[in-house]
Order: structure tokens, then sequence, then C-alpha cells
């Protein structure tokens, strides 16, 4: 228990610190895929660094929800990053919280980060809130969806559990799996401001969606939720990984796995930041009214995938 | 003795009235003489629940459980008209409608109304009933036509007309049941005493009765308002003065059916079979679906809750036409129930037509604010007509639906269709009379609102609570009536 | 079966009070039907004598002397006045012309003479017959009434269909106990005294007796 | 019972006191608010009880009224008299004067309010029932006409009032069929009628619409947007929160207790309807502007859910699978709860603002965080909780409701199986919706800047009301970290009506329904994580670096001349949502043009529905009266061609 609790309080940590790494692993390739130079893989780390140590500006008509929310956010962040399964199964808190309240995580630091958008009252906050509220109410069924699939062949909800099914019993082809993937890596695009629903460098009005909603903060607000942003997509990679790349995992009480997990979330992870970079290069941004199309694609493939379970599968 | 009374006090207001009527206090005396009428109502009511029903004068008279509470109705409501119809006439007159002689035969043919109709329920005679019901017609027929407009008139003339012709077919069923009964009992008066011909209805020729019910049916549902009988009643009810509707709507229906009960009664006994209550299955069904799509036109407040009236009447035939213990006694709630409400609502309404000046609904808005005991008797009036509990018209509904549910299942869609039309209809014009902004001037003499609210008090006290011995009468006059 | 002179008498008067109700119902001027209508109290009187008489029931003398009283003398005389003092002697214009009246008419002879057929085998009295011509009487009378759109005619319409059921009430059953006679009696004088009130009142607010005046009470 | 006299007793008082003691008013409700806690007290000790009935001496002769208290009344009792005591706290402090009826009057009408819902819930036998039930829609009716010299509040009370009595109507056609023939109404009675399945059926689907319409069902839910914001807001948070639980209780009394037995499609129908319900609910709530109307469509989502989760819990039922039952009853009972906690919560802290500021339309509002600082942080719970967000009440009851869909492959029916994943995802898409519309309410009204000046000088609620919503509030956090308390509290009444109760597999912090493997959730750690995590965060932030904070105007994007009105509007914010399901919805909208002086805005999203069944009904009713009016033509000719005919139909068709 002890072990497990250390365990889970490392993995956490590590995803709280790794995670800017990745984000800074995929502009790297991303700037070598476009024949750029590529700034140091190590730069969001300096980036926020220097927020940290600037005054925050904050506007007149802040009230105190606005500096409440990145850390909120943050707060979020972690705790997700503390269900996921990434280099071992054995989390003794993800009873705590499964796959569902998972998406009720990510929904509440939403919320949050909307809200405060909202609270200084321009137009900019307002707008990207909308906009981010309408990604959102497609993309969040969609992830529950995914979910839903991988916890009926599992007959859990934990994540873990799902894991266990998945990575450590008898290897089994599930097509269902399959439409999860798909609409899992739109949502993942989605949820977390990529290219093709957002682009993340952008901070064109006209199309931004989530640097609109955190276009008044400064200093160390902003770097709290950069780096929640870093962490996000790192839970994100990670449990795609865990659901539908989950060989590798350490299973529960095994530690001798755990520096070959490591190994394989580090390989795997660069994979992911290659192919997300890679996706992003030969893809163009979206029409902001071409999103719910997509996102309603990314829905209908994640219920067809559930569908498909039961015709199938059962 | 009481007896007597009852009978003699209002024949005798009549005639006081009509050779002294013409003075400033008539209202009065009319007021006094209803009241006496109802204090031998009430001392024949005392003396029916102590010794049980009973035979008076040689049988000529004939007081059971099914007429005393009618009789009882009859003078308690004749009572409250007479006090609200002393403010109201003297505003009328006021406002230069009446003049002394007019309200001199108002005041005597309110009184002779009244005898007529309780000699009709008293007597035990057919023939007697047949006349007293035709004296009640044309004691009102002058009333309907009180204000000598050509609207008045016209109502007054469709009146007569229709109910006169309505009437003689009941004459004719009349002569047919004496025909039947003459066989069994002999010739002479005993032929036509209702108990003599209750006690030998099995042996009545089937088929001569069978035809003579039709006449009756036709004869009195022409009375009682049953469509498509019922052409005369929203213009008298409409154009006569509204003490005389709500006489009209609460009193002399619920006699007219009472005819047709006694009536079914005999029939049922001699046929055996369920041919009387189907017909009135029919009539009242077919009275309460187009009442409700014709109220939904109207827009005169008065012609709209005529229509209601009828809409009533036509229930509580259904409820009637279906017998049984349970729906014979609803049908007896619900007749006691429309009338105590329906008056009320005709008195509130008489006053809200008097400061509006207008009887259309357009020109009546916002009671609530300068009168608001006006609007709160005229918006819970119409809450209880419509059916909504606590008032009591709700418990006389829900047996009559509910049994209606279960023995005939295919008339409740056409209920709950007219229901639901009457409701939206007659509410959602009332409510803006009573709520909202208005300029409605106030009224010369104070309402005479007391009887709006004892009334309904007395429906919301029945729709919650039914003393044991009106109960006891109501199951002994629905066993009477039908099983 | 053997039928006797007055039991003739009788069913004789009852064609003639048939006859007399077709004639009523195409009657186009009032007078002419005023005199109609005081020619079947006639009939209708002396049938009732003649039952009396031969059956012996007493209480049918009075009966015909009212009916003698009131609906020979008395309302043919008043509506005569009324004619004239009104001035509404004129071509009565019916609803429906007069063949096509008269076909209903005639159709509904034959449905009441069906409708009495069984009633009258059953029947105890001597007149028995007469039934299925009071029930024709009736529905003429009513027929009239619908055809006819000036208010005298009408009421006059409404005592023939009372002489009808008077006649039936006789001739079937002998006549109803006397209190009942006398009750309808005044009835149907009161009835007529409020109707000449009314004639007045009307003729006052509208300037004539034309129903057509009256159809203003109406749904929109 | 004693409460529901006391209730009357506090309402006649009121009746009768507070025209001549103004000060006295504030008593009645205060002494109103602890009959509720004393209400709820009652039912919470009674739970598992053995039922107790009572016979009262007033009813109809052979009818008179039948009590029964049994654990299914208990729980609906206990969201009564808990939230309605919030509510009545905030009622203190609301209702002084600003009203066109007197406040005697409407004091008589709310406490006549709660004591009928009191009886609708204790009432055991058909006759109480029906005249509680419509006693509750009367009273209500009047209080929603509070204010009427406004013309659409009269409109709203009078189709709210006439869909409550053609539901009525059809609840007592429902009676009909239960009584069986032989007068007998007692629910006693009922319980022991068997059925043929086929007019069992009938009974359901009677029941089914006359409580849908109580509770906004669609197709028949258009009064309920009308009439919520109508109400004084106290009232609406009454309506809204405690008076459609009363259908949902309706709905189960009739279904798992007078009817013998479930048949699956009726579950199937439920879910169905409850589904769409929700979703259009939602969609509409996200295009309102006016926020009483938002949170009222917001009412008819929520009611929706629920009765998803019914119609799960009869196919459960139906199929024999006790335990799944129990967990999908359990859910909506918990989601019961909880809308009467937070839809209470958001309905009384929109009446702060509507008393604070004299608006509904959200378009005139904003930034009142900073002057209302009370009501806008309450609010934010309730708004949190409404948006299903963990660790909040919200969450706890879709958490259960979405486990009870993930067990569905065990039913027979295989159809159910592929209908069950769209019927999980719809609840999905509603609640993520649920979220939008809450940022959209929440953002505009209580976040940015004030759109009008005016707002600068609303105030802050008053101390009474800001106990009522502590209260509300506190009963959602409550509800969101203790769920295995509450579950346990509800064990009695889902063993009543399925047979089982939930098993909860973990200890009290953990909430693990069927079994731990399976799924598991504690709000507790949950929370505990979070506030650790925040904790940290913040001294990590102030004891590293620092926390030094500068003002400065916001970033006006080299524009100078920027207003609040350039904020978002409650439409603008609406328009995506507009966008993606225009077909659900008419939208109406003037736009000013390029050149007028005084640009004016109006834009409205009309329900399909109404002029899809409504409007085409009330023509065919026109289109009969017209008819119907042609017989009534004047002529006295024709009239006695009526009876004459009648006449001779008659002789021909007895012969």
């Amino acid at each position: 228990m002890t072990t497990g609790i250390l365990l889970q309080i490392a993995q956490t940590l590590l995803a709280i610190l790794v995670a800017p790494l990745l984000l800074g692993w995929t502009n790297q390739c991303r700037a070598w895929l476009q024949g750029r130079s590529a700034p140091p893989i190590t730069q969001p780390y300096r980036v926020m660094r220097k927020l940290f140590h600037k005054d925050a500006v904050i506007a007149h008509t802040a009230s105190p929800l606005f500096r409440f929310a990145p850390y909120m956010v943050f707060a979020c962040m972690a705790l997700a990053a503390g269900i996921v399964p990434m280099i071992a199964n054995d989390l003794p808190f993800s009873p705590a919280a499964d796959a569902i309240a998972l998406v009720g995580v990510f929904a509440l630091a939403r919320v949050f980060l909307a809200l405060a958008a909202m609270d200084i009252g321009t137009s900019f906050g307002t707008l990207g809130a909308r906009r981010e509220m309408m990604v959102s109410f497609l993309a969040e069924p969609a992830l529950l969806m995914v979910f839903f699939t991988a916890s009926l062949i599992s007959q859990s909800t934990q994540l873990p559990h799902i894991v266990d099914t998945l990575a450590h019993r008898q290897f089994a082809i599930y097509p269902s799996l399959a439409f999860a993937g798909v609409a899992f890596w739109m949502v993942s695009v989605a949820e977390n401001a990529r290219i093709p629903v957002d682009n993340p460098t952008t901070h064109l009005e006209l199309t931004m969606i989530h640097e609109a909603m955190i276009l008044e903060y400064s200093a160390r607000h902003l770097a709290l939720i950069e780096w929640a942003v870093a962490i996000k997509l790192f839970t994100y990679s990670a449990l795609g990984i865990a659901l539908f790349l989950p060989w590798g995992i350490a299973p529960t009480g095994n530690y001798g796995a755990l520096p070959l997990a490591l190994l394989a979330l580090a390989v795997k992870m660069a994979g992911g930041g290659f192919v997300l970079a890679f996706m992003e290069t030969i893809s163009a941004k979206m029409r902001l009214f071409r999103v719910p199309e997509f996102l309603g694609t990314a829905f209908l493939l994640a219920v067809l995938g559930m569908l498909i379970h039961f015709l199938l599968e059962v | 003795m009481e007896f007597y009374w009852l009978l003699g006090i209002p024949l005798a207001g009549g005639v006081f009235l009509a050779l002294w009527g013409n003075r400033g206090s008539a209202p009065e005396i009319n007021a006094g003489f209803s009241f006496l009428t109802l204090l031998a109502a009430a001392a024949l009511t005392a003396r029916v629940i102590a010794q049980g029903p009973m035979e008076l004068s040689d049988g000529w008279f004939f007081v059971d459980s099914f007429n005393v509470f009618l009789v009882a109705l009859t003078a308690f409501v004749a009572f409250t008209t007479s006090l609200f119809s002393r403010p109201y006439m003297r505003i009328e007159k006021e406002h230069g409608r009446l003049n002394d002689a007019r309200l001199r035969l108002y005041h005597a043919s309110y009184q002779i109304f009244i005898a007529a109709m309780l000699l009709a329920l008293t007597t035990n005679n057919m023939g007697i009933l047949w006349v007293s019901m035709e004296g009640a017609t044309l004691a009102t027929v002058l009333l309907v036509s009180l204000y000598r407009t050509p609207a008045a008139l016209e109502a007054a003339w469709k009146y007569f007309i229709l109910c006169g012709v309505g009437i003689a077919q009941a004459l004719f069923g009349t002569v047919l049941l004496y025909f039947a009964a003459e066989k069994v009992l002999g010739a002479g008066g005993g032929a036509l005493l209702w108990t003599h011909l209750n006690a030998v209805k099995a042996q009545l020729e089937p088929t001569v009765l069978q035809l003579a019910f039709v006449f009756l049916l036709v004869g009195y549902g022409t009375k009682v308002g049953l469509a498509p009988l019922h052409s005369w009643l929203p213009d008298a009810h409409a154009e006569g003065p509204t003490p005389v509707s709500a006489v009209l709507s609460g009193l002399l229906l619920n006699v007219a059916l009472y005819a047709v009960m006694r009536s079914k009664v005999l029939v049922d006994g001699a046929l055996g079979t369920s041919m009387a209550g189907n017909l009135m299955m029919g009539f009242g069904l077919l009275s309460v679906v187009l009442a409700a799509f014709l109220i939904k036109r109207q827009t005169d407040v008065k012609r709209m809750f005529a229509y209601s009236s009828i809409e009533h009447m036509g229930l509580v035939t259904f409820a009637f036409g279906m017998g049984g213990p349970v729906a014979s006694f609803a049908g007896l709630l619900h007749m006691t129930m429309h009338s105590l409400t329906k008056s009320a609502i005709f008195f509130a309404v008489g006053h809200a037509t008097q400061k509006a000046g207008t009887q259309l609904m357009d020109g009546i808005r916002g009671l609530i604010k300068t009168n608001p005991t006006i609007g709160w008797g005229l918006m819970l009036g119409t809450i209880a007509i419509l059916g909504v509990p606590p008032f009591g018209v709700f418990a006389s509904e829900f047996l009559i639906i509910t049994t209606a549910m279960h023995e005939h299942a295919w008339a409740t869609p056409f209920l709950l269709i007219a229901l639901g039309v009457a409701f939206a209809s007659v509410f959602g014009k009332v409510q803006p009379m009573v709520f909202g902004e208005t300029e409605l001037p106030q009224l010369p003499h104070q309402p005479a609102l007391a009887p709006v609210f004892l009334h309904l008090a007395l429906v919301l006290m029945l729709g919650l609570f039914i003393p044991p011995y009106l109960a006891e009468w109501y199951r002994q006059a629905a066993h009477l009536l039908g099983g | 079966m053997a039928t006797t002179y007055p039991l003739q008498i009788v069913n004789l008067l009852a064609a003639i009070l048939l006859l007399i109700s077709f004639a009523m119902l195409s009657q186009r001027r009032v007078v002419g039907l005023v005199t109609l209508f005081a020619w079947q109290g006639a009939a209708l009187a002396s049938s009732t004598a003649i039952i009396a008489w031969s059956t012996g029931q007493h209480h049918l003398y009075y009966s015909a002397g009212l009916t003698l009283l009131l609906k020979v003398i008395a309302m043919p005389w008043f509506f005569y006045r009324l004619v004239r003092k009104l001035d509404i002697n004129r071509d009565v214009e019916p609803m429906l012309n007069n063949t096509a009246t008269m076909l209903i008419g005639i159709a509904l002879v034959i449905f009441a003479f069906n409708l009495a057929l069984p009633i009258s085998q059953m029947a105890g009295t001597v007149t028995r017959s007469t039934l299925g011509v009071a029930m024709a009487c009736v529905l003429l009378a009513f027929l009239m009434m619908i055809t006819r759109t000036k208010a005298l005619p009408q009421v006059i319409g409404f005592l023939a269909m009372e002489n009808g059921l008077f006649f039936a009430a006789t001739s079937a059953t002998y006549g109803m106990p006397l209190v009942v006679e006398l009750g309808v009696a005044l009835d149907v004088l009161v009835g007529v005294f409020v109707l000449g009130i009314f004639f007045f009142q009307i003729r006052e607010t509208f300037d004539s007796l034309d129903l057509k005046h009256m159809e203003k009470l109406r749904e929109k | 019972m004693i409460a529901a006299t006391a209730w009357l007793l506090l309402g006649v008082a009121g009746l009768i006191l507070v025209p001549r003691l103004p000060a006295i008013s504030k008593p009645v409700f205060l002494l109103g608010a602890l009959v509720g806690v004393l209400v709820g007290a009652t039912a919470l000790g009674f739970l598992g009880a053995p039922a107790e009935t009572a016979v009262l001496v007033i009813g109809l002769p052979d009818l008179p009224f039948h009590l029964r208290l049994d654990n299914l009344t208990a729980i609906f009792t206990l969201i009564l008299g808990f939230a309605s005591a919030g509510i009545s706290l905030y009622a203190t402090g609301y209702f002084h004067s600003g009203h066109d009826r007197p406040s005697g009057l409407l004091c008589l009408e709310y406490h006549l309010f709660l004591g009928s819902m009191l009886m609708v819930l204790l009432a055991d036998d058909a006759y109480a029932f029906m005249v509680a039930w419509e006693l509750m829609a009367l009273s209500s009716y009047f209080l929603v006409t509070t204010d009427h010299a406004i013309p659409e509040i009269r409109r709203a009370g009078f189709l709210y009032l006439l869909m409550a009595h053609v539901g009525a109507v059809s609840l007592l056609l429902c009676f009909g069929v239960l009584q069986g023939g032989h007068g007998a109404y007692t629910f006693a009675y009922m319980r022991q009628a068997q059925m043929t399945p086929y007019w069992a059926s009938i009974a359901f689907l009677l029941a089914l619409f006359g409580f849908g319409a109580k509770a906004g069902l669609v197709p028949v839910h258009v009064w309920l947007p009308e009439a919520h914001p109508a109400a004084p807001s106290p009232v609406s948070a009454l309506m809204s929160g405690i008076m459609l639980k009363t259908a949902i209780y309706g709905l189960l009394r009739v279904t798992f207790d007078l009817l013998h037995l479930q048949i699956s499609w009726w579950g199937s129908l439920t879910l169905a309807l409850g589904l769409i319900t929700a979703l259009y609910g939602v969609i509409f709530a996200a295009v309102q502007s006016d926020m009483k109307r938002l949170l009222a469509w917001s009412s008819i989502e929520n009611i929706g859910i629920i009765l998803a989760g019914f119609g799960l819990t009869v196919i459960f039922s139906a199929d024999g699978k006790g335990m799944l039952a129990a967990l999908a009853l359990t859910a909506t009972l918990y989601h019961a709860v909880n809308h009467a906690f937070f839809k209470g919560l958001l309905f009384v802290g929109t009446g702060s603002v509507l008393h604070a500021t004299g608006t509904r339309q959200m378009g005139g509002l904003g930034g009142l965080i900073r002057t209302m600082p009370w009501t806008a942080w309450l609010t934010l719970i309730g708004a949190l909780a409404i948006a299903g967000l963990p660790p909040l009440n919200g969450f706890v009851s879709e958490w259960l409701l979405l486990q009870a869909f993930l067990l569905t492959p065990g039913l027979h029916q295989n159809y159910l199986n592929m209908v069950i994943p769209v019927a999980a995802a719809s609840v999905a898409l509603a609640a993520a919706l649920a979220a939008y519309v809450m940022v959209k309410f929440y953002g505009v009204v209580f976040l940015g800047q004030p759109r009008d000046p005016s707002l600068k000088d609303a105030h802050e609620a008053g101390w009474l009301q800001r106990l009522g919503m502590i209260w509300l509030a506190l009963g959602c956090i409550l509800l969101g970290l203790l769920p295995t308390q509450f579950i346990g509290w509800m064990a009695p009444t889902v063993k009543q009506l399925t047979g089982q109760s939930l098993v909860n597999d973990g200890s009290w912090l953990m909430l693990a329904p069927v079994n731990a493997e399976r799924a598991s959730y504690s709000p507790l750690i949950f929370l505990a994580v979070v506030l650790v995590a925040l904790a940290l965060t913040f001294l990590f932030v102030r004891k590293v670096y620092h926390g030094r904070v500068r003002r400065a105007d916001p970033w006006d994007c080299g524009f100078p001349e920027q207003t609040p009105r350039m904020q978002d509007s409650a439409e603008g914010f609406g328009q995506p949502i507009r966008q993606i399901f225009q077909a659900f919805m008419r939208v109406e909208r003037e736009t000013p043009t390029p050149f007028d002086r005084t640009p004016h805005y109006h834009g409205a999203s009309v329900d399909k529905i109404w002029t899809l069944l409504y409007l085409p009904i009330a023509r065919v009713a026109g289109w009969l009266s017209e008819q119907a009016g042609r017989l009534q033509h004047g002529r006295i000719q024709w009239y006695l061609i009526y009876s004459f005919a009648t006449l001779i139909f008659l002789l021909v068709f007895t012969q």
C-alpha cells in the first residue's frame, strides 16, 4: 500500500514535470517537418520560468474568480495525471475517480477557464469561452463514448482495470476499439487545441479558441495555464496509450517491470508527439463551423464503436 | 303543515307582489317571502330526515329523498337569488333599464316561478308535473323579455315557442303514460300518481312506455337544454335579467331533469332494458361535446355560462344514463354543485356586467383591481365550475369520469376533449376579465356578494366533506334512480 | 267488429281533424288559418262530447265545454281582433313550397299510423284507432310551425298541436284526470294571454310580426 | 399531516394578519421554513420503518381521505421538507412588496402550495390524490399570476393551468382504469387489483401523459418555460425544484406500486421520451436570453434525465434484473433530490438578481460578482452542480445513471442492447450541453462588465435570503460529497419499489455500486486531492516566486472605445447552438439596418413543437367550433327542425 502511494505520487509528479517536455518535443518535430530551425526541446520550461518571475498584470475589472481559475485548472490537471496509468497499473487513487470522473475533471477545468475568460468582460474572452464550450460539448460525450467502449469490453470503468484487461489478459482483437481509437484521436486534437481545430500559436481573432480565453492572463497565472495545457496533452497521450497501446505498463505489484515501462512510455510518447506534429503539418485549420461536423463525426464513430461491440463482440 | 306553507308562501307572495309590488320595498318583500319559503323547506326537510318519505294530501303530493333535496336546494337558491337581486335590480333601475311596473312584474313572476317549481318537485301526479312545468315556463317568459329590447323579445319568443313545442311533446308522453297506466290501475286520478305507477311499473306495457319515454325525453329534455334541443337556452339566459339567468340555470334545468328522471324510473321498470339509459347517455354526451365547442366562440359572458350549463346538464344526464349507484350518486351531486356554483357565477357576472355596462367580455377587464370581491368571486366560481378541486364540482366529475372509464370507455375520449376545450375556452376568457389593468368605474350601490361566497363556501365544503345525512339522502335517491 | 254510430261519428270527426290539419298546412292567409283553427276546435269539442255521451264519462263534458269556450270562441275571437288590430292579414310566405310540404305531411301521417298501430291494438277503449290520427295531427302541426315565418301562424300551429294532444287524450284514454285537464286548460289560457302581450310587444319593437326580424341572436 | 395543517394554518394566519401587521409576514415564512425542516427530519427519521396509515374525516361519503406514509413518500417528503426550508427562508426576505397581489393572500397561496404538495405525497386514495394534485396546480397558478398586470404572465398562467387540468383529467381516467369498476378508490385496493396487460398499458400511458404534462415531458412541456419565469422567484424555485418531482413521484407510485406488473416497452418509451426531453430542453436552454426562462428549460432537461432513469428502471425491472433496477432507480431518485437543491438555489439566485436589478434579460446584466458577491459565489456552486461537474452533487447522479447504462448488456432483448449506447450517448451529450448552458448563464449574468451603468448600484441580497441560499448550497455540497450516506437513506425506498436495494461495495468513503471492480467514485478523496494540489501549487508559486500584482486596463486590441456592450450577449453566446440545432427551432430575428440611428436587435428562438402540434390542435378546435356555431344560426324554424328531427329520429330508432 505504501509503495502504491509512493508510486502514485511519483507517477503524478513525473507527469507534471515531464509534460512540458512533450510539448517541446512536438514543437521541435513540427519545426523539423516544416523545415524551420527548431527551438530547443526545453523551450517550454524557459518560457514558464520567465513568466513566473514577472509581475502579474490584471485588469481592473477582474474578480477573485479570475485569479483563482489558473490554480484550479492546474490542480485538476494534476489530478487527471494521477488517475491515468502511465507506467504502472497500481494506483491507489484511481478508485476515487474512474473514467467518467476523469471526463468530469477535464470538464471542471474547462468550465473554470471559460468562466475566467468571461470575467474580464472583453469581447475576446467571451468569444473564446463560447468557442471553447462549443467544441467541448461535442468532444466531451465523444470521449465518454470512447471510454464506454473500453469499459464494455473490460466490464469496468476504472482505468487500471481497463488497462489490465487489454494488456495483461489474453490478447484479442477488438474492432470496436479501432473506431474508438479514431474517435479518440479526433477528440484529443480538439481538446488540446491543436490543428485542425485550433492553432495554439495563433492570435488571430477570427480563428483562435484557446488563446482567446487566456488573452488577459499574464505572468504566473499564464505560466500555470500553459503548464496545465502541457499536462493535459501529456495526460491525453497517456490515455491514448493506455487504451490502445497498453503493452508495457507494469501490472500491479510487479515493480521489476517499471524501468521497462518507463522506457516504453518514453518511446510511445515520442512517437505520439511526432505523429501529432506530422498531422498538424499536413492539415490546415478548419473553419470554425466545420468543427462541429468534425466532432460530430468523432461522436458518431465512438457510438458506432459501441454498437459494433454489441454486434460483434458480445 | 310545513308543506302547505312551502307551496302557499310563494304563491301568496306572487299575488301580493302583483297587487302591491310597485312600492319601494318590493325587493325586500320578495326576499322576505323567499326567506319564509326557505324556512318552510327547511322544516319539511327536517321532517323528511326524521320520518322518511311521505305522501301528503291523499297521495297528491309525495316527498322522498330525491325531491326533498331538490326542494331544499330550490328554496335556498331562490332565497340567495332574491338577496342578490335586491341591489342588482336597484342598480338596473338607476341605469334606467327598468321602471316600477316592470319591477312589479318581475317580483310577482319570480315568486310564481318559485311556486311552480316547488309544485313540480313535490307533486305526485305526472299530469300536474306537466302543468307546473308549463307554468314555470310561462312565468319566466315575461321575465326573459323584461328589458323589452329587441334581443330580449327575440329570446323570449324563442324560449316560449321552443319550450312550448317541447313540452307539448311531454304532454303527449304523459297521455301515453296514462294510456298504459289506465289498463293496470283503472281510469281516474290514481293512474297518474307516480307512487302508484312505481308500484306497478313492471306490469306496464313496454311498447307504449317506450314510445312515451321518447316523447317525455324530447319534451322535458328541451327544458333541460339537451343538445340538439337546447337552442333556446343561451338566448334566454343571455338576454334576461341576471337573477333570472341564475334561477333558470340553477333551478329550472334541474327541475326539468327531475321530470325526466321520474319518467325514466318508470320506463326502466317496465322495459327492463337500458334503452332509456342509452338514450340519455347519447344526449348527454352530445350536449357536453357540442356545448364545449360552442363555448369557444362566445363573446357574451352570460351566453358563455349558459352554454356551460348545457355542458353540465349534459354531464349529469350522461351520469344518470349510465345508471348504477356510483354514477347516479355522482349525477345528483353534480346537480347540486352545478346549481350552487352556476348561480354564484351569475351573481358575480351580474355585477361585473353592471360595472362594465356591457355583457361583452372584451369590455370587462381587471375586476380584481377595482372590486376584488367581484373579481375573486368570478374567478373562484369559474374555477369551481370547471371542475378544479377542492370544489365540489370536481367530486362529482371525479366519480362520473372514473366510472365512465370503466363502464363506457368509448365515451371518455369525447369527455376528455370536451372538458379540455371547455376549460381552455372558459378560463381563457374569464382570466383577462378578472386580472389585468382596468378603468371600470365603481358601482353606485354596494354589490350583494354574500350569496356568491356563501354558495362557493358550500361548494367548497361539499367538495371536501359531505355531511352523513346528506350523503344518506344522495344514496337513497341514487338507489331510487337506478339501483 | 261491430262499430256503433257514436264510434263512427268519432272516426269521422278524426278524419275531419286530419283534413283540417292538412288544410292548415296549406292555408296561406292568416284569417283563413284562424277560421280553420276554430273549426278544428269545434270538431274536437264535438268528438269529446260524443265520447262523453257514449261512454258516460261525465268529466269529459267539462272538457268539451272548456274546449268549446276556449278554442272555438275565445281564441279565434282574440285572434281575429289581433289580426285586425295589428293589420297582419297578409299572405303567409311559407319556408317550403306547398307541394313539398304536403308530401312530407303525407309521409308523416303514414309514419304516425305505423307508430300507433301496435299501441292501438292493445287499447281498451272503443276509439282506439284514433290515436294514430292524433299523433299525425301533432306531427302535422309541428311541420306547420316549422314552415311558417310569421309569429301568428306559428302560434296557431302551436295551438293546433295542443288540439292534437287533446284529441289523443280524449280518444285514447277518455280524457286525463280532471285536475290535469283543468291545469292544462289554465296553462293554455295563460299561454295565449302571454302571447297576446307578446304580440303587442313584438309589434311595438319590430313594427311587424315577421320572424325574420328575430334572427339576431346567433353565433357569429 | 400535522405539517400540512401547520402550513395551512400559517397561510390562513398570514391572510388574516398580514394586511394589518406587515411585520408579521417574516415570522410566518420563517415558521414555514421551520416546518419544512421538521417535515424533512420526520421523513428522514421514518425511512426504513413500516408504512403508517391514517384516515381523515373529510372526503367523499364512502371515501374519506386516506393517508399513508411509506418509504417512497418519505424520500420525496425529504426533498420537499429540506428544499422548501431553504426556499422559505429565502422567501422570508423576498416577499415584501412590489407585487400586484396583497401579501396576505400571497402568504396563503404560498403555504397552501406547500401543504398541497405534501398532501399529494401522503394521499393514499385517488380522490385525496386528485384533490391535492389540483390544489397544488391551483395555488401555484395563483402564485404564477401574482404580477397579473403583465399580459405575458396572464398568458403563461392560463397555459399552465390548462395543461395542468388536461393532465389531471388524464390522471382521472388513469384512476378510472385502476379502480377496476368497483368504486374502490383507495390505493390499498388498487394494489391488489389484477389487470390484463392491455388495461395496465392503458393505465400506464394515461399516467405518463398526465404526470408528463406536469413534469414537462416533451411534447407537453410548453407551459413550463412560460410559467416558471412568470412566477416570483421563490415560487419558481418551488415549482421547478419540488413540484415537478411530485410528478415523478406519481409516476413511480402508479408504475411500481399500484400496477402489479411492468412491461418492458413502457420503459423503452419513457426512456426515449426522456432523452428527447433532455436534449430538447438543454438545446433550448442554450438559446434563451431570459435567465429564468433558461433555467426553466434546464428543468425540462433535468426532468428528461430523471425520466430516462425511470425508463431504465422499468426496463430492468420488467426483465427481472432487480439489482440493476435498484441502481437505475437510485440514480433517478438521486437526480430528483439533486435537482431540487441546485435548481432551487439557481432560481432564488436569479431572484436576488431580479430584485436588485429589475430585469430578467441577461442582455442587461453582467459583472454582478463584484456588487453581489454572496449571491454570485453561492450561485456558482449551483451552476457547477447542475453542469454535472465533480465533486458536486449533479455529477453523482449522472455517474450513477451512466453506470446503469453500462450494465445493460445483460438484458434479454437484443434490440435494447443496440439502443442503449445511443441513449447513453444522449445523456452524455445533454450533460455536456448543460455545462455550456451554465457557463453562458453564469458568465453573462455575474461575470464580465456591467452592461448597464445602473448595475453598479445593484445591492446584495439580505441576510435571510443569503441564509436560504447557503442552506441550499450546503445541500448541493453535502449531496455531492457524501453519496454513500444518501444512497443508504434511499435504500428502503429502492427496496420497496424494486425488491432489492443497491449494494455498496465500497466503504463509507467510496461509492461502488454493484462491485468495486467495476466502478467506484469517491468525491471526498477527489476533493481532497484537488485541494491539496491547489494548496501545494499556491504555496509553490508564492514561496518560490512571488505574489506581486499590478492592475491595468484590459487589452483593447488597439481600439480604445470599447464599451461593456461589446461583450457577448446572451444571444451571441447561444449562437453556435442555434446554428447547429437550427432544425428544432424557428428563429425570429429583427436586425437593424446599417443606417439605423438607434439600432435595436431582437432575436428569439421559438419552439417548433408549438407550431407543429399546438397550433394545429387549436385550429382543429376552432374549425369544429365554427361548424358547431353554424348550427346556432338564429332562425327559429331551424331550431324547430332540430327538435322535429330528433323526435322523428328517436321514434324510428326505438322502434
